[in-house]
This record gives C-alpha cells, structure tokens and sequence, in this order.
C-alpha cells in the first residue's frame, strides 16, 4: 500500500516517537557532547522534547501548523542552547509552510521540511562541511525528495531520508568543526560524531519508524 | 558525581531559591529565572541585561546591583537562556533610555539573545548589542563561530555599569562596551574537567600529569592537552598568547586571574605572582587587579587569565562604587 | 596532585606574593610571613591579630584591612604560625591600645599564639586574647582539645573588627569577641578531602556514594561517614546538631554558608536555599546572610554552616563599612 | 665498654641522625597524621630538624645549653602546628637543665630529658592514655631512668627507653584520643598510630643508634 498522505495523528506520533529516542539515547548524545562540547546536548534535547510532547498532550493540535509552531515555540522557550533555536526555528517554520490543513501529501510534507532547513540556515548560518546538523538535515531531505521522484511514498521517502540521515551523522565524524562549540577545539573536533547531527539522524529515525509501523 | 544538589533537574530553580533568600538586594523571578536589583531602573538609566548558562557563578546573577547589571537571565546548566527570558527582562528593566544585551559569543547564547532582542524590538524598546568575544584560544575567522566570550565578560560588565549608572546614554554605553571587548583577552587552562549534573560524571578525564591549555568555561576540552607544569610555566603559557594578540604597552592594565571553579584562592594567588612576574618583565603597568572566582565552569580546576588595555576613562568607571554579590566596592 | 603550584614547599611564600602584587592597599612582610594594612593602626585603636595555618583562604590574610583584622600572620600548609611571628605583628600592630589576638582553637594554634603572647606581654603591650571554639561536631570537654575554631571566626573578625574601629577599647572589644564566639555555632560536611601540598595525595578517599559529617577545615575525616544525600537532606545534618546546641529563636541571626574551597558557587545557593528552609520552620529569624569560600580547607569539596545569634549591637557592628580582600562593603 | 657519659658531639650526632629518620619516615609520619590529623606531621619534623641541623653546621654550639636551646628555639619558630612547641619546649627544657657543659653523665642526661617532659606536660597538658607523644616521652624515660639503676651505661639505658619508646608507640593504636587534633574523631581516632608517638620513638631510636655505632 502506498502512503502518499500523512495525518495529524502521525505527525503527532513523529513527534512522540522523537521524544521517545532522545529519551532512550540521552547519555548517547549527552556523551557525544562531552567529547567536542559542553556534555548538554542529551538533557537539552530530552527537555526540549518532553515540554513538546506534553504541551501537545495536555492540548492536542488541531491542525499540522498549530502542531509545529507549537512544537517550535515551546522548543524555543525551552530548551536554549544552540540546538533549542535551532530545532525551534526548523519546526516552526515547518508549521508555517505546512499551513492550517489536517493532512500533508508527500510534496507538501517536503516543502515543509525543505523551509525547516531553509530555516536553520537563517538562524545559524551553517554550510556543508562545518559538522553540524545540516549535515543531516540536507542530505536527508535530499533523499527524501528523490526518493518522491520515484514513487510518492512517504513512507519509503523517509525511509531513504533516514539512511540519509545516518550516513551524514558517520559522516561528521572525519570533519573539522567550523560552527558551534566543537569550532573551539579546531583539529580535536576531527575523530567525534557532532552530537545534533546524531539527534537529527533520529529525528528521521523516528518519522522512518512511525510511518513503517502503520 | 558529588555534588550538593537535590537533583540534576532543579539545580537552577534552587539555588535561585537560595540567591533569593541571600540577598534581599535582588529580586528573583522564579517562573521567567530572572535576577534583578530590587529596586526599578532609574528613569533614564540605560538598563544592562546579561545571562547565560548556569554553571559560571558569580557572573552572571551575582553582578546584578548598583554599578553593575540591571538583570540576569538564567540558563540550563551550560545552557543559554531562551528568547522570552530575554523579552520579558528586556521589557521589565527598560526605563525608557534602552537596554544594552551583553552577550557572550557562544552560537546558543547570541541566536537565543538575538531572538529575543528582535522580539523585544517589537515592543518599541531600543536594544543595542555587544557580544564579548575575547579568548585568545579560539582562532577568530568570520566562518567560525569565533571566538568565545570569557573573562573579559566580566570587567566589561563592571565597567560598563558604572557608564550607565552615571547616565551615559545607550550609544556612548554601547561604545564603551564595544572598547572594553576590543580591549579585552583572555585564556584559560585546565587541570580537570568539570561534571555537568544532568550528565554525572566529568565531561573529560585528565590523567595525573596532564592539562588542558585553551579552555572555556563549559568544562570542555581545550586547545591542546599538554604536560603538567609549575604555576611559572603555565603562567607563561596562558599570558604569552595574549600579549601576541594584543600590544598591552603604553596603557594602564586591569589584570583578573580567575579560578574556574574547583580551584582554592591560594593557587590563584600563586598564579597571580607568576602572571605578575611576565608583565612586569614584559614593561606592562598594571593598574588594578582582581583575584578569585568571577566566571567559573561548575567545578573545573583550573584558571584564566584577562588582560584589559585601559585608559583613564575606563580605570574611572572601574573604581566607581559597585554593589553586587560577586563585587562590591565604595558602596 | 594537580595543583597550580611551582612547589609544596613555595606554595606560602608564592602565594605571598601574589596577595602583595594583587593588593597595594596591604603590606606583605616576607619574611615573617604577615600581612598588614598598608597603613599603621591609628593611634588608640586596639589592634585585631589573627593567623593560622595556610590554607583556608581567604582567612585570615583576605580579612585584613579597615573594618576587620590589623595583621594575620600565616603559617606552613595547615600549620599554625610560629610565636615569633604574633610577637613581630603584635609589636607591629599594637598602637598603645593594646591588641586582641584572635585564636582558633586547636592545639597548635593556641600554644604557639600563647607562647607569642607571653613574649609580647614581656615587651609591655597589653595582649587579650580569644579562641574560637564554634564546631558543634565535637564533643566540649575540658579534657580534650575542645571544640575547633571554625566558621565562627569569619563572623567574629568582622563584627569585632568594626568594635575596634569605633574605638572601643580592648577590654569592651574583647567583650565583643567573647560574645560572638559564646553565640556562633557551626557544623561541616564534606565530600572529598583535600590534598595537602607537601603530602601529595588526598588525605582520605572517599566512595562515591559517601559524605563526612562534621569535618572541620584540615582536609580531617568528620565524626561518620554516611551515605550521600540530597542538598535538604544535608542540611538537615548540619543544622539540627547546631540548633541543639543553641537556642537560636527569639533574636536576629546572621547565617553564613560557607565553602570549603572545592564546591562551586551554585552548590552553595543550593545549600543556602535548604538551610534557610529550615530555619524558617524552626521560627528562627536571619537578619543577614553570608554565602560564599570564606574559611576553606583547600580544595576540599563540601560547606558549612554558621548560625550566630546576633543583638542590636551585633548587627549594628556587622553592618559596619569593611575594606577586605575577602569580605567588603560600605568603603 | 660501657659509656657513663655522653659528649657533645655525640648529641649534635643524636640531633643529626634525629633529622635523618624523620626525613626517612616523612611519608611515613604523614599518612599517620593523614588517617587521625591534617596530613603535615612528617613535613612539619622534616621542616623542622632541617632547620635545626643547618643551624648547628652553621655554627655549631660549643656546650649543651646551647646545643639543646639553639635546637628547641629553632623548633619553636619554623615549625608551628602542635609539634613546634612541643618538641621546641622539649629540647629548650632539655637545654636549660643541662646547663653549660660539654658532655652529661647518666644521671644529668636522665634529668635533662626529665625536664624536657615535663616541659611538654606543661605545655599540652597531656596525661598518660591521650594518645600523644607523651605515651612514648613518659614510659620512654622511665625505662631509660630504670636502666640507671642497674647500670650507668647511657647506651644500654638508650637502647631500653627506645624499646619502651617503640612499645608505647604501639600502644597508642588502641587508645580513643583525648588531645590534639585526633581528639576530633572521637571513635574514630580507635585503630591508628599517633603520628607524634611515632615520631618521638624515631627520637629514642636516633638516640640508641649514634650510642651503638660508636
Ligand atoms: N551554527 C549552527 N548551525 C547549525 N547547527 C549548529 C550550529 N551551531 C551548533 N549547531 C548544532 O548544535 C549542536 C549542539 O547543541 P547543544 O549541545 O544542545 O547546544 P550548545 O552547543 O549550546 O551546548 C551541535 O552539535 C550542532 O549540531
Ligand atoms: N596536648 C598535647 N600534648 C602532647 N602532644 C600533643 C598534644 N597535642 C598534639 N600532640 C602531638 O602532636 C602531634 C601532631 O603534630 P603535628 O601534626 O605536627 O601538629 P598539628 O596537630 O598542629 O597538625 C600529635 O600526633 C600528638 O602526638
Ligand atoms: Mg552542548
Ligand atoms: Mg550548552
Ligand atoms: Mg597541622
Ligand atoms: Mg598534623
């Protein structure tokens, strides 16, 4: 069966299943942090992702914009750090472009996304190479768009976004930092998996997990 | 890990109970985690806002008083603050005369202030801007995050509390500042890392006979890891980046050996002598000197060295009176 | 060992140096190891002398200056000074009004001050004396060496300092001094020791999962040890022994939290936040508070607490302008 | 052979090979003052026996008033801590009893050290079971004025006062501390050494060896 629609409902448990992961791998990437940063980048996210999973189930959304804004809000208000602007600014410009519907079809969920990024870009300024979570984020998106060239499966398009995903965050491995924290350790940066890179390999985890389970 | 706390989760909402319950001079917003002075800004003052991550302590709450900041926004542990701390202080401790955001130049710390300047300039209040950026450690580039804020973070705030207290207006305050940062460098080093609550155990291990030269002040590791040495020899190591980075003859220098936390006062005093030894060996005049924990790194041992060119305009706004928890003087 | 020193054996003396080159307004006499004000005692003041073994900066050294000690003489690492040293600060000090030695009450300390005093009272000046005896973790008894001199003493030097300078003279002053002590009661807790310089290695280990309660600032092991608790549950354990001692209710306290060199700032909020939780459900009053490294035993992790039962006058002297390096207000 | 008297060359070599076993035994003396006390008692005797042989090869003392107050006024001001003014009494006592000769027989030497004790007890105020240097002083010099009585050979009495020094040092380890900084640990003082107990028998030993060797 072809899923080329995605429903509040799963959104939602995007969102969920990512708070679940960064739960689960919270010493992982607090541990990835403690190496090129400032050991937080675990709690920040579980913070940030626990705030969002419980504004959305003490009022749930109506619609896919409300749902992200509020995501993004409440990551903005909440977690600080780089990763809460940052994480903040991509969901609510997801919310944004997604508009007051109740369901994205697989262009809109990429155009959605792709202004996600468009938006982590404004606010930090990171390019290819500077071992960051755009490191993730665009390749990922990339195969998620050709992937709709293909077939306008979502579910296999996040499926390849994921594999994306995970060999953008190997792939941080061998680079020299340029933006964030991990920049002040110049060379030593060189030899670590850059902590949001690894989040966001599981936030393409997670879409990839809830859309298979379906 | 060991540590006086209840848990990870509420070390900033209880020791801001404890600051509170400290200090009848400040007023604490437990909610938004905001120190301010008790009293409103003075009509006409340009107010000063600063924050960050908890974990520096003295700075940034503990310069909250006459003579120093307006208000402090408080972070996760390492943490910058968010935008909606900023707006709502930004908010509360303009008088009308502007506010000045001292931001230290950490990508978290300027994007979470830069929203919530853009947030507050929505409201009509004029925010002006300085991020501090002196640690020699860092190579600064245009296409790095450059270099990080440090000691001189702290000066700067002294110094630029006593222009807005004699009631400079926002553009000279926002001047002053933007010379206190040029003016300013640091470096630091480490004998230990430091334990981030929520992560338990120390953000690096440093064998017995080893240190970390470059460091920050969120326990990471720095430049290089280099052999263990006497307080001369690391002294030398901490000072003569700085004084490659800037020319420091010629003027009056305000000079602040800073323990990073974990470190006792009689270590920093000793550090203080062999810094002192290397700047008058190198002709520089050093005209006030501040020993002691001003901006710390949780319980990192270790120590930072800040230089600040001076001038008589400067040295003036630093003797002026001061009443905060972390300094005070005159007042 | 890591610390920021060129040697065990120079740690006194460099350190000496770094107070003399980070503080004009005192004087450093290298050679008998005192610190003085820069300027002489004025005529009719009684004198304030304290010393102690180095390492619980920044006592006594760090309160010296208006408003608070005349001199402290300093001894090795953990070694209190030698008669030779209270006999030249004495004469030094001493302005013809005579001049209080302020002792700390372990064995040492009270021989060698004794000795001191005995060759001063041989050259004519009159010497007072009061030794601090303020841990409730030992046991009093004029059998043993009583109880030590511990948070106490930063409380008295300051509201005893401020008697001088009124122009009490020393038998009212002394009076002071003997109040504070009779009415200050403190209690540590630590959670590592400390490394003694000279000795190279911790003086005890410490499992991660165990405290010493009732240590005092030598880096000692406590009276138990005890498994690691929260931040309430620890104050708890310092407080309820000191508020058995003394009764605390029906006047205005001042209540200090000390640390004890190793332990950051923000765990010491924390501290302060349960501290004062207690307090108040004990219906005792805290007119004034004090948090911060005040009387340290190196880089020991761990606090303690002081509670002094204060009067109009205590109060009225606490408030009183101090020029300190360690402690500093009004001036 | 047996030697009734003892010169003052024989006492600058008591004082010396004194300063040699507490340099020997600085680690030693300092881990019994890191279980009960502050960590300094072997640094404090090195410290000062240093002090006290540089003076006398400086300018060696020409009768044994001064050697002795020479060695005790040195204690006295670059020691500090308990043992300073102990240990200073101790040898100032020891001095002023012997008075301005050039050698001791038995019984002076019996005495002066007599009078160095009881400059402790005046001192410190110590008492027999406190678990101090006086536990070895005492019994220490009771042996030494016991072996008197049989004979008045100084090297047989130093060899039974540092058996009695090495068993009251033994003692101690059961005692509960009533004095000192060990007194602080109530309990807890049960079970350890007393460092100056420790170092006060190293006295009798130095005593006892320069006596054989010779
Ligand atoms: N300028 C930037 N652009 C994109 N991502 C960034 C940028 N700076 C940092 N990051 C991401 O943020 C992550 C760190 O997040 P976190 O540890 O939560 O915040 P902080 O660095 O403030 O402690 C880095 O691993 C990196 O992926
Ligand atoms: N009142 C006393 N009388 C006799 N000996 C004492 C007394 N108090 C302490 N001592 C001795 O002093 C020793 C400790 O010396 P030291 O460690 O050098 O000084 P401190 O205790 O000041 O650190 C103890 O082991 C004990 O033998
Ligand atoms: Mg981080
Ligand atoms: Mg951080
Ligand atoms: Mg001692
Ligand atoms: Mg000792």
């Amino acid at each position: 069966m072809v899923n080329d629609t995605i429903s509040l409902d799963q959104l939602t448990g995007w969102l969920t299943r990512f708070r679940d992961l960064v739960t689960e791998q919270v010493s992982y990437l607090t541990e990835l942090d403690s190496a090129i940063g400032d050991a937080d980048h675990g709690s920040n996210m579980t913070r940030g992702m626990g705030a969002v999973v419980e504004r959305i189930q003490a009022s749930p959304a109506g619609t896919v914009d409300e749902l992200f804004k509020g995501a993004g809000m409440t990551l903005v208000t909440s977690v600080g750090g780089a990763s809460g602007p940052l994480y903040g600014t991509f969901f609510l410009r997801v919310g944004t472009t997604a508009g007051p519907v109740g369901t994205l079809d697989a262009p809109g969920l990429a155009a959605a996304l792709r202004a996600g990024l468009d938006g982590v870009v404004a606010r930090g300024k990171a390019e290819a190479g500077d071992k960051t979570m755009f490191d993730v984020l665009a390749p990922a998106l990339d195969a998620f768009d050709d992937a709709l060239l293909v077939s306008s499966d979502i579910s296999s398009a996040a499926g390849a976004a994921y594999s994306a995903a995970q060999t953008g965050r190997d792939a941080t491995e061998a680079l020299l930092a340029r933006k964030g924290r991990a920049s002040y350790l110049g060379e030593r940066s060189i030899g670590h998996i850059d902590p949001g890179a690894a989040s966001t390999s599981l936030l393409f985890q997670a879409l990839a997990e809830i859309l298979v389970k379906e | 890990m060991k540590k006086l706390i209840n848990s990870p989760e509420t070390v900033l909402a209880d020791s801001l109970v404890g600051v509170a319950a400290a200090h009848p001079e400040l007023r604490v917003d437990h909610v938004n985690r905001i120190i301010y002075r008790a009293a409103p800004t003075r009509a006409g003052k340009v107010a000063l806002l600063s924050g960050g991550g908890t974990g520096h302590e003295p700075l940034h709450g503990g310069f909250v008083g006459v003579g120093m900041l307006d208000a402090a926004c408080a972070g996760a542990v390492f943490t910058s603050p968010t935008p909606d701390q900023m707006l709502e202080a930004t908010k509360v401790v303009d008088s009308g005369a502007g506010v000045l955001h001292i931001v230290k130049n950490y990508t978290g710390d300027v994007m979470n202030f830069e929203m919530g300047a853009e947030l507050a300039a929505e409201t009509g209040i004029v925010v002006s801007v300085v991020v501090v950026n002196d640690d020699v450690a860092v190579e600064d580039s245009t296409f790095t995050a450059g270099r990080r804020g440090v000691g001189t973070t702290v000066l700067l705030e002294k110094i630029v509390g006593a222009a807005a207290e004699e009631g400079r207006d926002l553009a000279a305050v926002t001047a002053v500042a933007r010379q206190v940062n040029e003016s300013g460098r640091s470096m630091g080093v480490a004998l230990s890392s430091c334990t981030v609550p929520s992560a338990g155990k120390p953000t690096f291990e440093l064998p017995e006979n080893e240190m970390e030269i470059g460091v920050g002040i969120h326990g990471e590791p720095g430049r290089r890891r280099v052999p263990l040495a006497g307080a001369a020899e690391v002294a030398r190591q901490l000072v003569e980046p700085i004084l490659a980075d800037l020319d420091f003859t010629g003027a009056p220098t305000i000079v602040m050996l800073n323990g990073l936390g974990g470190t006792p006062l009689i270590e920093l005093y000793v550090m203080y002598a062999e810094v002192r030894k290397i700047l008058d060996a190198a002709g520089i005049t050093v005209a006030r000197s501040l020993v002691g924990n001003y901006i710390t790194a949780l319980d990192m041992a270790g120590c930072s060295v800040t230089i600040l060119k001076a001038d008589d305009d400067l040295l003036h706004l630093w003797d002026a009176p001061v009443n905060t928890a972390g300094l005070r003087w005159g007042i």
